[in-house]
């Protein structure tokens, strides 16, 4: 299930609903990530805005997570990534995998969070105190989406 | 032809969205990208330096080789920076 | 921090708490285990008992946990376990782990979960339609924390 | 000494606590097995296979020549299954 979304999610009523009455789920794993002051390159940042080329996100969110599933075996998915301004402290992006075993549930989370981080059609614009910057891609990032393909 | 232009893209080019009439000889594309430089100003510097610009025809990701037609949604984007935290 | 506890645990509230209000977080890992029916080898189970050692459990538990925050430079983690009775679909364990960034909280929270699969002093006895019994340790599990000592 | 047992060892033989004076040429992880396995019944049915035996003193794993004495707290376990699902 994927959702991309301007409001803040319940992380535990997420999980909840993601795995509860299932018995086949023995393993839930998550992640959340959280808007830094200190993200940046350069001065503190105050707010950041998250754009989005809707049809595009929701296109390839529904690939990236239809290939976990397939992948780990997952008995369940869910991403929910949030657009527009975030300030410090904000989540901004939540993962959960539900499978039967630990290690198919926690690889097919940081696997989606690696290729969230890379693929998905985000871009960041950081406000700090010397004005705003858009934020370019980085290197490393293509790299910890790539050993996902290295692995397969 | 439906343009979309995303994040700094947008802001140089000065509007988000616009439909275009194709000229017949653009078939690609790199020719695409070229004809719209042509037309200076907002165009021609948000597109001056092409590797740090991206290109969907219909919300797939597209090479400078790849053709486009009258009915494509077409966006242009930088590299995308993504959501989740490094 | 550890727990260990009869008690069942609110996921939501407990990332919260340990992640909430502190800038630095900008990752958050969380792994849940649950109870299933077919977790066994035979006949699926209809409960299952967790019995621990307490005055070790604590000791190790602490033990495990510092060495994950300080190996991945975490920011703050959580363990909470359960022990006594279980039935197919109660949560077991929670791991929570915060940090600047998504590796070092992913990695920290797979690795807690390993160790506490293998090395943690519980013993469980599953309840089944064919009658009580004690689970064996399995090898698989003992390779799958020994990694972590190979990658160090 | 205080003895603690637990999972099926506790089962087998029979209580999950005693307190014992230890003889005198009992100093060793090992040696305390043999003693305990020659009062017979559950100790000898729990201690017949020594390779699903683990033994903790003071809360820590201990080999077979780890030392014993008086004041120590002794816990004779199954290895762990631990929590977590596989």
């Amino acid at each position: 299930m994927i959702r991309v979304q301007r409001e803040d999610f319940d992380i535990g009523a997420e999980i909840e609903a993601l795995s509860g009455g299932n018995n086949e789920v023995g393993a839930v794993a998550s992640f959340v990530g959280i808007t830094r002051a200190d993200a940046g390159e350069g001065a503190p940042i105050t707010a950041m805005t998250l754009e989005h080329y809707p049809a595009m996100t929701e296109k390839q969110l529904a690939a990236i997570e239809a290939e976990a599933c397939e992948r780990w075996n997952l008995t369940a998915s869910l991403i929910v990534h949030r657009h527009g301004r975030l300030e410090p402290g904000d989540r901004i992006v939540l993962v959960v995998t539900a499978a039967s075993h630990r290690r198919a549930a926690l690889d097919a989370c940081a696997f989606l969070i690696d290729w969230l981080k890379t693929k998905a059609p985000f871009w960041k614009r950081e406000e700090t105190a010397e004005g705003p910057r858009w934020v370019a891609a980085r290197a490393a990032d293509d790299q910890a989406a790539e050993r996902w393909r290295d692995a397969s | 032809m439906t343009l979309l232009y995303f994040a700094w893209v947008r802001e140089q080019i000065g509007c988000d969205a616009e439909e275009i009439a194709l000229p017949s000889d653009v078939r690609t594309v790199a020719a695409l990208l070229d004809w719209l430089r042509s037309r200076g100003g907002g165009y021609a510097s948000a597109l001056k330096d092409l590797s740090v610009i991206r290109v969907a025809v219909n919300q797939e990701f597209a090479a400078p080789d790849h053709a486009v037609g009258d009915g494509d949604e077409i966006a242009l984007f930088p590299p995308v920076t993504g959501g989740a935290p490094s």
